[in-house]
């Protein structure tokens, strides 16, 4: 299990590769990349605050979580902060498992905990001004089916 | 002595990243209350506590919780990671 | 949208790395790579045997399904056939979308029926001898949720 | 004149990869009767319809599917794919 938080960008081709390498034996590797989307052309770009200390805290416990309830062979999250570009990557995880299933709903799983419990906050930087993304209902509602 | 932490736009609205606070509150909600009663922009900040978490030594809390023993207290808005 | 059956390796890395370069503007990114397993040390390769024309046809209706079902800025389904060794990679697929919950679904989406409704067939070149891989019913079922 | 494809274990109990079949079966089932007919190996085949899939022109079908016009006919397990 690997869990990274920096400031620095990294390539999503990169860090599957390598999470593959090390993933030998499992039969189903699942990744999920989150990416600036450009909201139309509004936006410039997004900055990201975080809670030093909490935040590597939090986020290994959600991974600890999802290896003790699926089967996986291994998981990575990696979440960056400070200020990003319009089409870089802020964060991804990957799965292994032996199934796809299980590498699925882990994934998923780190996502909608990532979301709504490890401790960043978006702001967008844009065309129309400054203003700090609202958390979003769905997103809290997504927890309840784990 | 207890460092309060503020995160996002609560930050913004109080101005401080964080601050050592001398108190004899009993819990996060008598905090709340003390540093609202200080000065207008922690009255802002702290108006809605519907819409704000809380933190005790880096884990998440609420508002009803004791702070006895607590070192660390970080108040934010609904997180929004991914 | 992309569809490529081919007996020669890929690298999930690369593969990601354009995929997400040609996928601007949106938000979510999903893969899933297979893998041989190597199922207790008891395999030595596998070979999978396709219908070359039904293949590619089977498999763009697939993906066109996909792209008609969910909001997607991609899609992208790669699927080796021949003789494959332990720990190299059969199959990926990726999608992008502008909100992780279409990604995810599109992504299993392809896997269910990759698995069921497209003419591969799975030989394990093993210890204990030569086998072809049983479909499962788990495998059928999961079509259901579709 | 139809051309018949087999895969996976039904080409290795067959034999055969593919042949062209002169018939006048009306039905994919009709084929199969009369493939079966034929030899051993083919009644070994198509002993249990139930583990067999069928295509007909590269589309997945069903063993009671009409033949008229169709061009190939291909036979095989059920998929193992992903």
């Amino acid at each position: 299990m690997q869990v990274r938080v920096q400031s620095a960008a990294f390539d999503l081709g990169t860090e599957s590769a390598s999470f593959v390498a090390s993933a030998a034996g499992a039969g189903a590797v699942v990744t999920f990349t989150g990416l600036v989307r450009d909201n139309g052309g509004r936006l410039a770009a997004m900055e990201i605050e975080h809670y030093p200390g909490m935040t590597e805290k939090a986020i290994a416990a959600i991974a600890e979580q999802a290896m003790a309830r699926w089967s996986l062979a291994d998981a990575l999250v990696i979440h960056r902060h400070g200020r990003l570009a319009v089409g870089e990557p802020i964060m991804m995880v990957a799965t292994a498992a032996p199934h796809r299933a299980d590498a699925f709903a882990a994934a998923e799983f780190l996502m909608d905990y990532l979301k709504s419990r490890a401790p960043f906050w978006k702001k967008e930087i844009g065309a129309d001004g400054v203003d700090w993304v609202a958390a979003k209902d769905e997103d809290e509602a997504a927890l309840k089916r784990w | 002595m207890i460092e309060v932490l503020y995160f996002a736009w609560v930050r913004e609205r109080i101005g401080l990243p964080r601050e050592r606070v001398q108190t004899t509150a009993a819990t996060v909600a008598d905090l709340v209350a003390e540093l609202s009663a200080r000065e207008e922009r922690y009255a802002l900040a702290f108006a809605d506590l519907a819409s704000l978490r809380v933190a005790l030594d880096q884990e998440l809390s609420s508002f009803d919780a004791p702070l006895a023993g607590v070192r660390e207290v970080a108040f934010f808005p609904p997180m929004t990671g991914g």
